[in-house]
């Protein structure tokens, strides 16, 4: 039962500095952050903050795919927080995969080694709104979705948020994360594709990523027409209005 | 698969020794005992509460003539033995009193009695000691616990900005100031910062030094001090620890914790060095190196001049393979001492090495032989006991 | 939510010039959750309200939660982490590095006249020094005047956490007005005798005779934040708690 | 008392320099007015030279020694057989996935669920300082293993048909529509009531050394993998009924080669920006400044650039397809830059195959 | 399937030919290791294990860094008492190696550092550390029981002051969880069979008051069942109390007659003045 | 490692005095009153989430085809993870167990897996051959104490709600169904333990408390976790050290523990017949959204 409009709660866990938990696309994942705080000697650096990133899996114990994720979440995330305000500190972040979506057609293993893009915008999006709910200092948000090019009878068409299914028949699958400056912060792509797909996969996700309304009146906006998928960063500012406004009650 | 391991060896066939002012004792003993139970006899209790705060005295008059008094007396003692009350000793838990004249003292502790009266109880398996009102118990064994005042050797763990951390087998480090030493070039000079900057040239982790207790923390940690001749860095000899006056044998604080011994077999003079806390250190004598010009005048000052020059050295004199075997041989005399249960003083290390030099002499390969373990101790320790 | 729409900005977002505001003598001043890029950028960092202040040419971004990070001038909340020769490590928060507090920063404080504080003890600080590359400093005493002005050691009582937000507005000058924070007043006006200290670095120490009184005190507020309670609500839950512990 | 340490000028040798603050010793050196380049000698745009050496190890079924620069790299390849009965989650293949559109994604879901290639990757072999022997899998390590692991399934390199191991039971028939489809594909003339049993896989060991390390390690590695694994000879096994075993002949020429489908080459480079530490540009003055793009960076040059970009490019057809798009820690590549990587990609593509001749 | 235990009922005997209430022959020493500061020989029955303690002391500084993991160490106020336990792989029957990160092992230290540092009186020796390592030579059921024992009397030896022992015994009941018979007897100190067979509780107190330090119960068992159990445990654990004070005063008043130690004021002496 | 926060003298103190003068909790909590359970059944079989108070736990089970151990060939296997990451607290690393991690996960082996609440027989496939693997992950998001009896309850839910895939055996060959195939089964399940942690505080441990928040274990001088099944059957129980506490009281501890349990054992009840009706209302219009999101994406 795969949601078809993402949701989010922020401030989920009482105890953590900041906290979501978001779930899409049949993926629901909870995130905390905690710093800046003091840093272990081995991650200290002189002139910026650590940004340590734990992504655990629903069941079973992490491996080294797991590893991979954090490795590419570690390095986008650390673009847009401001890491030089807190030098020789650490901003902790935690993703804990909640679940992930069924595909009833098979029995898949507990522990994948190979890597695991589909997941990836659910755990990028899901950071971004626990960083924003601990107000850690950021350049920029950003936004992320997977697209796939599936092949129905020889022409190639491109599936925003694909199912287990789709993935499977897909020829390629593609991650992409924009930054609210509209910057292509991640890209990652698997299977089998040629450049002109890529420029398809790009403008399609960079209308997922980035259009939105314009900023001032950010309320009401224009959804665009096809309603395959939502506008991510429409969505990120609804979900951090609501917050702001419960918070600012008082003013 | 039934397993045994060995008790500690014990003497049940050698009478224990007793000193003289326990022969006054036992008489109120006997006045006392029969009020508390029957068949208590005289056992050499020592009411002499004041013994425990002046253990110094008490030694002094003990040790002395320990050995004279002991074996006079053997046939009486021996039905003593197996008689001595339960309550000569205190437990864990055990009530002393719930009397609130008695004020509580080392290891006892308050507990609710009955009827919210207060009971003064043991906190440590030991015999019950008294100063005036002040009740204590006394371990039958512990770690030191350092007083003002105490000769004792440790070893340099750690070395901080101002100080050493010592380690003198007591329940903390003990500390040693860099104000707290005698500085090369005498003890008028001042310490300046350079002092701070290379004291590990002084002291460095591991080297041993003799000290003396100069004042305590609070909470029983130690300072230490070397501002004397007799004090500081040890070498030439040989380093071993036995179990301190925490209680239960080992070394006991007595006239002498240091003097210089004529060894047998032209050993030539040896230190014996024996650290109340248990730390012992055995060395060839070394005379303090006096130069012609000094000879004249004999300052005590420029005497210290001369010597602090050799002060913080860590080189080993030459010493002679005499002189190590017979360092060698009192080394086994003190762990002799100990395994078989007695105290370890200067008058008993001094008669242990005699005796062992005479073992040495009837054995095989003469002085040559200086093994004290096993049989070889008993017999010692049979010989120090016993004529 | 209130009438006239606020202005919620993300991190990043461009802010349309003419909301900031200009004088021609005294600078612009940036608040919080803004940062200032040469030449002329003024960018949110923090997801937050922007709040502009004309008169005192002043804009910054009103939001909530998140750790607190020291700035000069705050007062805090400090527990005694252990003391070293001359100055007091104190820790602000848990898992950040502890700020030092001198021994002699006391009001009329000298080698000799010193507050001794055992660890685990609570000191009522201002943060004399906070900047990104060294460890916070504090002080107990108005450098000035000398004198504490309530700062100091805070024997018993208790403390209770509360979010950042909600320790700004119990700090506000007219906490009742702009703060819209009422618990206080209406626990004081139901008879109870209580004093409170608050640290910006949410926390709320609250000392009164009667434990009673100050677990009370500490509910109201914590509900107050939690459920993010209007004028009226506090009120009612005031009289609710008074009901419920008489 | 310590000398007072004189400001970093270029007063210093180049090596001390470099040492002290390799950052601005970089850039120096790409701004240099005549001839910029890095601080290597190569220009932006060049990589290393490409070595290969094929079937150097005797006992693994197919080897390559892979060197660029002073990162090298040996890949073992060795083939184990796996009898179906000792796969927990082992599953007789549905008549369904006989389909022809499916095939493929069932022969994945095949390597994939019973782990039929198994990659590893040694960087603790004192080949750089910063891997120390004797601990952990460092997260380099384990990522390059994901990245190599994922690319072997996702590129279909191996085609699983290549590592059945059948047996045909003499006259006597079985349910086993499954088979029939397969068998079709296997053997040409098989009377139809003879129906093949599917008893073993093989299983390929793809173990991964490095030998030194001088920045680019997956580039080094995925052409170690694909040279060995063409490289790679199986022998003939067949199921000995009566042994219940697989049994394998020892003739080398009964051995044949593992089928490898196309030659994908990847292809990396670094990012490397204008500023070091000091304050954080802002979205607009970050976009001005100024980078270069160094195409299969060293050590140095790794440790002084974020953004990382990886791409794997095959140009065996007509049109050149883009396997894999790794991108991250950055935002100066865009959509252009992304195009124009992948022409040098291309460019990469054609001096490795040189080099696998 | 048919108890061995299940004989009980006939003769009112064990398997080892006890009787409901008795204690298994207890035999414990102290002062068995010259080199430590305090040590202990225990054997309950068949289970022998043997105990060293030092300290309490200060770690050096390499140490100090890596301590403060057991709520002691370092800074604290209080010393830490830190447990090490092994296994002999001879001690039982089946040989099973047991690694470093073994929970069961981690779960007993952690027991019996907290059982004895709630007796002990750790706050007199701040930032200093109580190490206790205790080895397992034979297993025969009431292992933790044991060790507990034998920790206690190797505290005692070591002279660290403490409120009163900890000592401990286990108890069971004569008929499994399922036999819901409210007539199962309680039974003291289980040997293994007893424990293999019998659902069963380990029970250690503070002296001899009523007060448990520990309760450890490992087995399914009617809630009913409980309260004999536990009774026949307390009981139990003064009995063992007994035993071990018996242990320590012979000890002491041998070294009296040895002279190692000199005499004190008797207990009864204190009414005389 | 970054340091645990301890709470301040005056908190200790404060705390203290509220519960031994004034028998009050700083939440103004009855003694043996628990902080609001809550439940939630994620869309997935096996995914319980459990908040009691400010701890929230999510538990999730999950089973695979494996090779039996050899020295119970006829058993399943049968684990519960319980890893404590930096969620729960900073100072907890990944794979480096503390004291709290080890203590919790034995208690929940001792109470759920000893106490024989899975018929782990019941796994078995092919004796010595193939045996289902079920494994419980216990993640804790939030920790604001009573781990405990939060995750127990977790476990013990996430067990019940549970489905394995369907297998069939016909002339030798294993086939383990895709839920497409056939619908899950549940696991053979026993009796559902659940554990209730007392926690003492003062001199002698006199005053006792249920379900003790963070702030109070802090504080708390010893604790003992009763583990029992609504028919009065004794799991487990653990008093691991800590000051002595009179026996009468761990007895009276006892009797209140098993009505707490049957509480918790209705309350679970409940919610998964609650969660089965859904599902069966939903089942028709699950397979309809799923068929939506395949086409649609």
């Amino acid at each position: 039962m795969a949601t078809v409009t993402p949701e989010a709660s922020l401030n989920a866990l009482p105890r953590a500095d900041g906290s979501a938990r978001y779930s899409y696309a049949g993926y629901t994942v909870t995130a905390s952050v905690n710093g800046p705080i003091e840093a272990q000697r081995r991650d200290e650096h002189a002139y910026e903050a650590h940004v340590d990133v734990i992504v655990r899996p629903s069941a079973g114990v992490g491996g080294t795919r797991e590893r991979h994720l954090e490795f590419i979440l570690q390095s986008s995330l650390s673009q847009i927080i401001l890491v030089k305000n807190f030098p020789r500190s650490v901003i902790q972040i935690v993703l804990q995969v909640e679940s992930t979506p069924e595909n009833a057609y098979v029995n898949t293993k507990l522990v994948q080694a190979s890597l695991n893009l589909p997941i990836i915008p659910a755990l990028f999006q899901t950071a971004v709104l626990a960083l924003l709910s601990a107000a850690v200092p950021m350049k920029a948000t950003a936004t992320s979705t997977v697209v796939a090019v599936v092949s129905d009878d020889g022409s190639k068409k491109i599936v925003a948020d694909p199912s287990p299914q789709d993935i499977r028949e897909a020829t390629s699958l593609h991650v992409l994360a924009f930054t609210s400056h509209d910057e292509l912060l991640l890209s990652e792509s698997e299977g089998d594709f040629t450049v002109k797909e890529w420029d398809g996969v790009y403008e399609n996700a960079q209308k997922i990523c980035c259009q939105t309304a314009s900023k001032q009146d950010g309320i009401d906006m224009v959804l665009d027409d096809d309603a395959s998928s939502p506008d991510m960063r429409h969505f990120l500012r609804s979900t951090l209005e609501t917050k702001v406004a419960s918070d600012l009650h008082w003013k | 698969m039934p397993i045994t391991i060995l008790p500690p060896k014990a003497f049940r066939d050698q009478p224990p020794r007793h000193s003289l002012n326990h022969d006054s004792d036992d008489v109120m003993s006997d006045a006392t005992s029969d009020s508390e139970d029957s068949d208590s006899q005289p056992g050499g209790v020592s009411l002499d509460g004041g013994a425990t705060i002046h253990p110094r005295k008490r030694h002094r008059s003990g040790a002395g003539a320990a050995a004279s008094s002991t074996f006079t007396k053997r046939p009486k003692t021996n039905a003593a033995i197996n008689s001595i009350p339960r309550s000569a000793i205190v437990t864990p838990g055990e009530r002393i009193t719930t009397d609130p004249q008695w004020m509580r003292g080392h290891g006892t502790y308050l507990s609710s009695a009955s009827l919210g009266e207060q009971a003064i109880t043991s906190s440590l398996a030991g015999i019950v000691t008294r100063t005036n009102k002040l009740l204590s118990v006394r371990p039958l064994r512990a770690r030191y616990t350092p007083e003002v005042g105490d000769l004792v050797v440790g070893r340099i763990v750690e070395v901080q900005a101002k100080r050493w951390r010592v380690d003198v087998g007591s329940t903390q480090l003990a500390a040693l100031p860099l104000s707290a030493i005698n500085l090369p070039g005498g003890i008028l000079r001042k310490r300046t910062e350079t002092d701070e900057l290379q004291i590990r040239t002084f002291f460095a982790e591991g080297d041993l030094v003799v000290a003396e207790v100069q004042q305590l923390f609070q909470d029983g940690g130690a300072v230490l001090h070397t501002r004397s001749l007799k004090y500081g860095k040890l070498r030439n000899g040989v380093f071993m620890a036995v179990s301190g006056t925490g209680g239960g044998g080992g070394v006991v604080r007595s006239r002498r914790q240091v003097w210089t011994l004529e060894s047998a077999n032209n050993g030539g003079p040896i230190d014996v060095i024996l650290g109340v806390n248990g730390y012992v250190w055995i060395s060839k004598h070394v005379e303090p190196v006096v130069p012609e010009e000094a000879k004249g005048q004999t300052g005590i000052t420029n005497l210290e001049e001369v010597v602090s020059a050799t002060m913080y050295s860590s080189q080993n004199d030459r010493i002679e393979p005499e002189t190590m075997r017979e360092i060698a041989r009192i080394r086994g005399v003190v762990t002799a001492l100990v395994e078989n249960g007695l105290r370890v003083d200067e008058d008993m290390v001094t008669k242990g090495y005699n005796e062992a030099v005479e073992l040495a002499l009837v054995s095989a390969d003469g002085p040559e032989d200086v093994y004290l373990g096993g049989e070889r101790g008993e017999q010692l320790a049979a010989a120090l006991t016993a004529v | 939510m209130s009438s006239e729409s606020p202005l919620v900005v993300l991190p990043g977002e461009t802010i349309d010039p003419s909301l900031i505001p200009t004088h021609k003598k005294n600078p612009l001043r940036l608040g919080p959750g803004l940062r200032h890029i040469p030449p002329s950028e003024i960018v949110p960092t923090v997801a937050g309200q922007l709040v502009v202040d004309h008169r005192k040419t002043s804009m910054w971004i009103e939001y909530n939660g998140g750790r607190y990070i020291p700035s000069q001038g705050d007062l805090i909340i400090g527990q005694i982490a252990r003391s070293a020769t001359d100055f007091y490590y104190v820790s602000l928060s848990p898992y950040t590095p502890n700020a030092t507090l001198p021994h002699l920063a006391f009001e009329s404080a000298t080698k000799k006249t010193r507050p001794q504080l055992a660890s685990g003890e609570l000191v009522y600080a201002r943060v004399s020094l906070a900047n990104r590359h060294m460890d916070p400093e504090l002080e107990c005493v108005n450098s000035s005047t000398g004198k504490a002005d309530g700062l100091g050691p805070l024997k018993d009582g208790m403390v209770f956490d509360v979010s950042l937000g909600f320790a700004r507005r119990l700090l506000m000058a007219k906490s009742r007005e702009e703060g819209k924070v009422e618990v206080l007043e209406a626990l004081g006006e139901e008879g109870l005798a209580f004093e409170t200290a608050v640290g910006r670095n949410g926390k709320v120490w609250v000392g009164s005779e009667s434990v009673k009184t100050a677990v009370m005190v500490g509910r109201a507020l914590r509900e107050t934040d939690e459920k993010g309670l209007g004028v009226e609500a506090q009120r009612k839950l005031v009289k609710k708690l008074v009901r419920e512990m008489r | 008392m310590a000398a007072t340490v004189p400001a970093p000028s270029l007063s210093f040798s180049r090596p001390t320099f470099a040492k002290l603050s390799p950052h601005p010793y970089l850039l120096t050196n790409l701004t240099d007015p005549e001839n910029p380049c890095r601080t290597n000698g190569r220009a932006p745009h060049e990589a290393r030279p490409v070595h290969i050496h094929t079937s150097s190890l005797a006992h693994a079924n197919g080897s390559a020694l892979v060197r660029t620069g002073d990162t090298t790299v040996v890949c073992g390849v060795r083939a184990e057989i796996l009898p179906v009965t000792n796969i927990p989650q082992y599953r007789p293949r549905e008549p369904s996935y006989g389909e022809e559109d499916n095939d493929d994604s069932a022969d994945v879901d095949e390597l994939k669920d019973y782990d039929l290639l198994v990659p590893n990757i040694e960087l603790a072999t004192g080949c750089a300082p910063q891997f120390l022997p004797g601990v952990p899998p460092t997260t380099l390590a384990q990522t390059l293993s994901t990245r190599i692991y994922s690319l072997l399934h996702s590129c279909k390199v191996v085609d699983p048909k290549g590592l059945r191991v059948w047996y045909t039971p003499p006259k006597e028939t079985r349910e086993e529509g499954a088979m029939e489809v397969d068998e079709a594909q296997e053997e040409e003339e098989e009377e139809e009531e003879r129906k093949p049993e599917l008893k073993a896989y093989w299983v390929l060991y793809i173990d991964l050394l490095f030998v030194s390390f001088d920045g680019n390690p997956f580039d080094a590695a995925w052409t170690a993998v694909m040279a060995a694994l063409r490289d790679t000879k199986l022998p003939q096994a067949r199921w000995d009924p009566d042994r219940e075993a697989v049994v394998c002949s020892r003739s080398e020429e009964a051995k044949m080669a593992l089928d490898v489908r196309g030659l994908p080459v990847a292809c990396t480079a670094t990012v490397f920006l204008e500023k070091e530490h000091g304050e954080d540009s802002g979205s607009s003055a970050e976009r001005k400044s100024r980078h270069w793009i160094l195409l299969d960076p060293d050590r140095l040059e790794e440790s002084l650039c974020k953004e990382t970009v990886t791409v794997v490019v095959d140009c065996s057809g007509e049109e050149t397809k883009v396997k894999s798009i790794e991108k991250h820690g950055g935002t100066v590549i865009g959509r252009e830059l992304m195009r124009g990587f992948i022409g040098v990609a291309e460019g990469r593509w054609q001096e490795v195959k040189e080099a696998s001749k | 399937m048919p108890l061995d235990t299940s004989a009980y009922s006939l003769a009112l005997l064990r398997v080892d030919g006890r009787r409901w209430n008795e204690l298994r022959r207890i035999h414990a020493q102290i002062r068995t290791q010259a080199a430590a500061d305090g040590s202990s020989y225990l054997e309950m029955g068949h289970t022998k294990v043997m105990c060293v303690v030092n300290g309490p002391s200060e770690p050096g500084p390499r140490r100090g860094a890596t301590s403060g993991g057991g709520g002691g160490g370092g800074q604290s106020k209080n010393a830490e008492v830190a447990v090490n336990i092994v296994i002999a792989g001879f001690s039982s029957v089946d040989r099973k190696r047991r690694g470093r990160g073994d929970k069961h092992i981690l779960e007993l230290q952690s027991t019996i550092s907290q059982a004895l540092a709630a007796s002990l009186h750790t706050h007199l020796f701040p930032h200093s550390t109580i190490n206790i390592s205790l080895h397992v030579l034979s297993q025969d059921g009431s292992l933790l029981a044991a060790l507990i024992n034998a920790a206690t009397l190797a505290c005692v030896d070591a002279g660290i002051p403490m409120t009163d022992y900890v000592a401990a015994c286990t108890a069971g009941s004569t008929s499994t969880y399922a036999a819901n018979d409210e007539g199962a007897d309680p039974l003291l100190d289980m040997n293994h069979q007893e424990e293999q067979e019998l659902p069963g509780l380990t029970v250690a107190t503070l002296g001899d008051s009523d007060r448990v330090a520990v309760l450890v119960c490992e087995s399914r068992v009617q809630v009913s069942r409980l309260e004999g159990m536990l009774a026949v445990g307390v009981d139990g654990c003064k009995q063992v109390r007994e035993i071990l004070d018996r242990v320590v005063r012979e000890k002491g008043i041998k070294m009296i007659q040895e002279g190692t130690v000199e005499r004190g004021v008797g207990l009864n002496d204190m009414e005389l003045d | 490692m970054p340091r645990e926060a301890e709470p301040s003298a005056n908190e200790k103190a404060f705390l203290l005095k509220a519960l031994q003068d004034e028998q009050i909790r700083l939440d103004g909590r009855e003694f043996d009153q628990y902080r609001p359970l809550e439940l939630t059944f994620g869309d997935e079989y096996g995914v319980a989430n459990v908040s009691l108070g400010k701890t929230k736990i999510l538990a999730k089970a999950s089973a695979e085809v494996t090779v039996p151990f050899a020295d119970r060939p006829l058993d399943g296997i049968f684990t519960i993870a319980t890893e404590l990451s930096p969620m729960a607290a900073p100072h907890f690393e990944v794979n480096r167990p503390t004291e709290t991690e080890v203590l919790l996960s034995r208690l929940l082996e001792k109470t759920v897996r000893r106490s024989g609440a899975l018929d782990t027989e019941s796994l078995c496939l092919v004796a010595g051959q193939k045996c289902w693997s079920v494994r419980v992950d216990v993640h804790v998001l939030s920790h604001d104490g009573n781990l405990t009896d939060a995750a127990c309850f977790a476990v013990v839910a996430a067990l019940r709600h549970f489905r394995k895939p369907d297998t069939s055996m016909e002339n030798g060959v294993l086939t383990v169904y895709t839920p497409a195939e056939r619908e899950p089964v549940p696991l053979g399940w026993l009796h559902s333990p659940f554990c209730v942690t007392w926690s003492f505080f003062g001199e002698e441990g006199e005053t006792a408390l249920l379900d003790a928040d963070w702030m109070e274990e802090q504080v708390r001088v010893a604790s003992v976790t009763i583990s029992l099944n609504r028919h009065g059957e004794i799991c487990q129980i653990a008093k691991l050290g800590g000051v002595p506490v009179e026996a009468v009281a761990l007895l009276q501890c006892t009797s209140v523990a098993l009505t707490k349990v049957k509480e918790f054992s209705t309350y679970l009840d409940d919610k998964l017949a609650e969660d089965a009706k859904r599902r069966d209302k939903g089942g028709f219009m699950a397979e309809l959204r799923a068929e939506n999101d395949r086409i649609v994406g």
